[in-house]
């Protein structure tokens, strides 16, 4: 996709977002009210296939694409699996499968594959209550699981989402291939996905508190007049930078390198950064903006709590940290300025 | 909603670049000692070496962007930029150079009369000339534009009288850029400053160490009583000098050296922890390194944006900020982790050592190139809040 | 120097109150339910119970310091803080009777007249009668004294119009104590206030819930339509409600409500780190419960400074700040450390929930009590910076 | 000693260190220079000797009325090793032996004891470079040691108080006797002897930032008047009361326990307490006084960096944390309340 394209199909979404998923659908969603029409509206844009290619009935967009449309859905808190069900078209099509309509999502943990037949259970599966077919990748094998062969354990996230445990019994694979990423790196391309989604909130959550500051009035004058105020959303755009900054050299170094491999620290590194500060983005933004913030009325929440979630999802801070901080210390302090200036995994 | 994007858009230094790493890097593990753990490499750009900083010129390296008839090597920005980071990670004491190689010199490019140039830059290029900044005033803290040093319009220059602290190295360099009022009052605040270059040997200029908390002397006081200094010296427009002044401020902060002043603990943290330490001591390493990772992304994306003629601002004090936090973070986190995680008693009892040095230092962090306070000041204004 | 010395002299609880705390361990554990992982044991005093409220009051642990006539026990503020921090420590669901036995009732003892108080204060300490708080306004935030409700003295009584948000637990309660404006214009601020007791079944006061960010109803939107409060209902002098409200403010800062709102989370670490937790994840939860424990010490040394008739206020903010603090690292910390050092997947599992749930709620504790920044404005002025 | 008397020699005592222990005292001490007349008027007064008997030529205070002075003596950073001895002298006199003049100092770590003879070697000895003789307990037995029998290796701390490493080979002792604190109780009289010390820097770092503000003009107006100094100065006094709240609990628990036993949980705390917030009191107290407090003229680093180097002393909040954590880990999460109202370890 050329930038152009790219710029048109964002702004495009954006609008859309704008639109149709505004606070009511939002909270809606998490009363358990599945919204059939925006996710119709989504698939008519194409945007659940905007990686998988034209052959495929897809946008051909690259992984960039994706990210970039993803961190956009971050900052709307798109309240379906568009991330998850991209994610899954991109890997399906990409193991020589057909994307199917319908939401899906990715599930990836301990799980076995005997020919088509997958066994095991993963937990905190994104949208698991709402999806109609499960990916996952087991070591190289990409298997796709209709929904009816799954048994799915409500638990529905922090942030109201659909999400659950889903247990896999010698369940039949709808299709089977070779996966173009590995388990190890699919996990990766989850991760990046949520850091994405991450940048957006985050800056979303910047914009609404910074927003909330000039209108609202205590003693007289907005509080964004008050210093201990403005130094404190000074220090929540440092992280909210912070972020940013990390999710998109990741998802650049990611996209240069494809799908199957490459960018694999940036990932990593990453993933820490926005999970590291997702409280910090949290916490602020919510002292800053006090009792209103913390009702279910006002839309903060809806970027504060998948903040929340997200940080965990595809692993923690400390989940990519150990991975990070294990490579450093096998390779000794003179692998360290090497392997930092390369974004490389230190060796 | 209209509040400006932050935006750091991931760049790649260019080959040239990544080129002239590796030549630095050579050149470094040939020059350098071995890393001892000391103070003194602690922080590189605090360290001074004149040794080091004529062999580091006669590479090339230093005023690296300038004209060749200055000496300059008329690379771009970004080659600085590496040679930057490659001392500051290979832990090379750079603290001759540092000020004239990154202010003052591009300064005298910017604003100075050719005859300056032509005098000043080959010697800076070659590693030779040495300069600090005065700026700061005993009363004047972050309140730059208080300035009451005074220099008084004489025939055939100013007769100077006043006081300049916290100037680093004045005690060891050649030169000094001095903020001073050159007409007007002090109520006038910016208006009525100059710049003024002063040779640190003319008569009248007194300086007097300012010791640190840690009994190390970078800092110092210098004095003007009556110090004669020629016209020829006045830096640019007479009046123009807190104009170019801020535009020197925007240059400071989001560089490199704003998050890697003590990277020898994060270093030194990798060798304490051995090859293979526990999950949760990998986890805060790694956490760690993700965000050393983050600031040098930023920063490289904030070098890109003004190699491609913005002047991202904003975010140059975001990194500035973000790089303080960090800094002051590492040496406590690592404190901690090493108490649990250190492979042996002796090398933790060092690490520890190092760790407190750091968080000693740490202070000073927030004072050098705007603090915390009037960083969050500038984010706050960019943020549309004043 | 001339600034306030900071002293909390320690205090022992007295022996009596030593007794009464083995008297309330025995009944909360013939009473209490099992403690299951629920959010609703997350904060005690936030979890209503009107059955486990009638049978404490039933014990005479509701209004204990009150007058024997008023169906009190007559017994000491520390016998109370005694009852008190054992149903936050045994995580008892305290949040009937809550605000009834902590303010409301304190407040009319005080200011009421002897009707309210024979009609009222009985039913109290019964455990039959809840109470909640009428203060913020849709646009008053930490700024109290813009109120906008008014009070038009009419006939026997006054005509309440206006509305009241965050008023926790006003759908279950019976009563509601209101600051309202009974004379002069909103922008004369502190006078022209009074407290007025309103029921909640009065007739033009409508109850709407405001969910909070977890889907739960605490708070609510109390609107006044022409609602008619009699005469008898003003609590306190006409105009002097400012006065009254902030020493009720006084009162809210330095219990250990204030930093044993998620008290469960450090529970549930004891027990997810198992019996023989590694070093460094000991090393952790002991810092956690050093913190504790001197909050708990500053804590009780304000209320022996109470007790011994001080006004403890600068004491009592500085109290409530650092519980915040701790409130909001605690589920952080324990997050950190339960991923790395819990002794089973399942466990862990469920430990990640509860201290995610922990710090979504976090940022209420900042709300309740006064915010940060008012509390750190108060401690600047008794810093004697404002 | 009554509580008139306490105050009396309170108030004596901080009138000397006022006058005595300013500025240039501490800062040549640093230089290495021992002040030899200020130590000899402090023995003078008798301070070294508070919590000796008086059959002994003490002073008669109570362990109580140690821990006030010390307290005191580090609200004037006084340099030399009065506390050291103080709680050496306390130790000898208890142990049967008679306190001897000159400074002291307190040496626990790795020793062993073989009749009279003592060996081993222990780092971080505060003031090991100008004591006369270093006083330790192995297991149940006190024993001193004469500087000459002893190997010093000069290590100055970060405050740059003459602290270093002493070994002992085979060293003669000059007294032994059975200890009225073990060497685990000594370690715990140590560790609060260094809270209560904090707890008076902590107080002076408070008194001299708050000071300073008000003194300090920028932009105009003195820096006290906006409100980021404000607010972190408040959040700075936060901690200190934190700090001294914690080490005065437990410094009453342990006079009401005495010199053999009792407070050991309330110390553990107090020592993790002080040691865990001594950095946010130093750094913000940094922060908030700018350069001027970087510089070694300015008396703020006399008392930031003993807050540094004492946090480490006798145990940081790590060493007295795992203690606490291991025992209420142990107890399990029924035993948390009850052991925390009693100011006990769990058990």
């Amino acid at each position: 996709m050329d930038r152009d394209t790219r710029d048109m199909l964002l702004e495009t979404a954006d609008r859309f977002f704008t639109e149709r998923c505004g606070r009511e659908v939002v909270n809606s969603v998490e009363k358990g009210i599945w919204p059939a029409d925006l996710w119709k509206e989504i698939e008519e844009m194409g945007l659940p296939l905007i990686a998988v290619d034209e052959t495929k009935g897809g946008v051909g967009g690259t992984l960039a694409d994706m990210l970039a449309l993803l961190r956009l859905a971050g900052s709307h808190a798109v309240p379906v699996p568009l991330a998850e069900t991209a994610l899954a078209n991109l890997l399906v099509g990409a193991a020589g499968g057909q994307p199917a309509t319908g939401p899906s999502t990715i599930a990836l943990g301990p799980l076995s594959l005997a020919g088509n037949r997958l066994s095991g259970k993963v937990e905190r599966v994104p949208f698991a209550s709402v999806a109609e077919r499960f990916v996952t990748v087991v070591n190289g094998t990409l298997a796709v699981v209709a929904r009816t062969n799954a048994k799915i354990s409500d638990a529905p996230s922090h942030a109201g989402e659909p999400y659950g445990a889903v247990s896999f019994e010698n369940a039949v694979c709808e299709f089977t291939g070779t996966s173009a990423a590995n388990a190890e790196r699919a996990l990766e391309l989850a991760a990046l996905v949520r850091a994405m989604q991450m940048a957006g909130a985050a800056d979303k959550v910047l914009a609404t508190a910074t927003e909330y500051s000039k209108q609202r009035v205590q003693f007289g004058k907005p509080i964004s007049t008050f210093q201990a105020i403005q130094h404190m959303l000074a220090e929540l755009a440092s992280h909210v930078a912070a972020t940013i900054a990390s999710a998109e050299a990741a998802a650049r170094d990611a996209d240069e390198g494809g799908v199957p491999a490459g960018g694999s620290f940036s990932i990593a590194a990453a993933k820490s950064q926005c999970s590291d500060f997702a409280q910090k983005i949290a916490a602020i933004s919510h002292q800053s903006m006090g009792a209103m913030g913390f009702t279910h009325e006002h839309i903060l929440h809806h970027y504060t709590r998948r903040l929340w979630v997200w940080r965990r999802d595809f692993g923690s801070e400390s989940f990519w940290g150990a991975k990070i901080g294990a490579a450093f210390a096998k390779a000794g302090p003179d692998g360290l300025w090497p392997a930092l200036t390369a974004s490389k995994y230190a060796a | 909603m209209s509040i400006p994007k932050l935006e750091f858009p991931p760049f790649h230094l260019p080959e040239e670049a990544e080129a002239l790493r590796g030549e630095v890097r050579a050149f470094l593990k040939d020059t350098l000692p071995k890393v001892k753990k000391t103070e003194d490499r602690f922080s590189s750009w605090n360290t001074a070496s004149p040794d080091f900083s004529r062999e580091l010129g006669k590479k090339g390296w230093i005023g690296i962007t300038w004209p060749k008839q200055y000496g300059g090597s008329e690379k771009s920005f970004l080659d600085r930029y590496v040679v930057t980071e490659e001392l500051l990670g290979n832990l090379a004491p750079a603290g001759s150079h540092w000020v004239a190689d990154r202010q003052s010199g591009p300064l005298l490019l910017r604003f100075g009369s050719e005859e300056q140039r032509q005098a000043i830059l080959p010697r800076i290029t070659a590693g030779e000339c040495f300069f600090s900044i005065g700026m700061s005033e005993p009363d004047s803290g972050s309140d730059l534009a208080s300035v009451r040093t005074r220099a008084e319009p004489v025939p055939g220059g100013f007769r100077v009288n006043g006081t300049k602290v916290w100037t680093s190295g004045a005690h060891r360099n050649h030169y000094c850029i001095a903020l001073v009022r050159t007409s007007g009052q002090h109520g006038d605040r910016h208006k009525g400053l100059s710049q003024i270059l002063v040779d640190l040997k003319t008569p009248g200029v007194t300086i007097r160490p300012i010791i640190n908390l840690a009994g190390r002397h970078d800092w110092n006081e210098v004095t003007f009583n009556d110090a004669f200094i020629p016209e020829s010296c006045l830096i640019g427009n007479e009046g123009d000098g807190w104009l170019q002044v801020t535009s020197e401020l925007a240059f400071e902060r989001s560089g490199p050296e704003r998050f890697m002043q003590n990277f020898y603990v994060l270093r030194e943290l990798v060798r304490v922890l051995g090859r293979n330490p526990a999950p949760r001591a990998s986890a805060i390493l790694g956490r760690l390194i993700a965000r050393l990772w983050t600031l040098r992304q930023m920063s490289v994306a904030v070098a890109g944006m003004m190699q491609g003629g913005k002047s991202p601002a904003i975010e140059a004090a975001l990194v500035k900020d973000l790089g303080t936090i960090y800094q002051q973070d590492l040496p406590e986190i690592a404190r901690v982790i090493a108490e649990s995680d250190a492979t042996t008693e002796d090398d933790l009892a060092d690490f520890l050592d190092i760790a407190q040095y750091a968080t000693m230092m740490a202070p000073s962090y927030t004072i050098q190139g705007g603090t915390t306070q009037v960083l969050r000041g500038i984010v706050a204004r960019g943020l549309g809040l004043r």
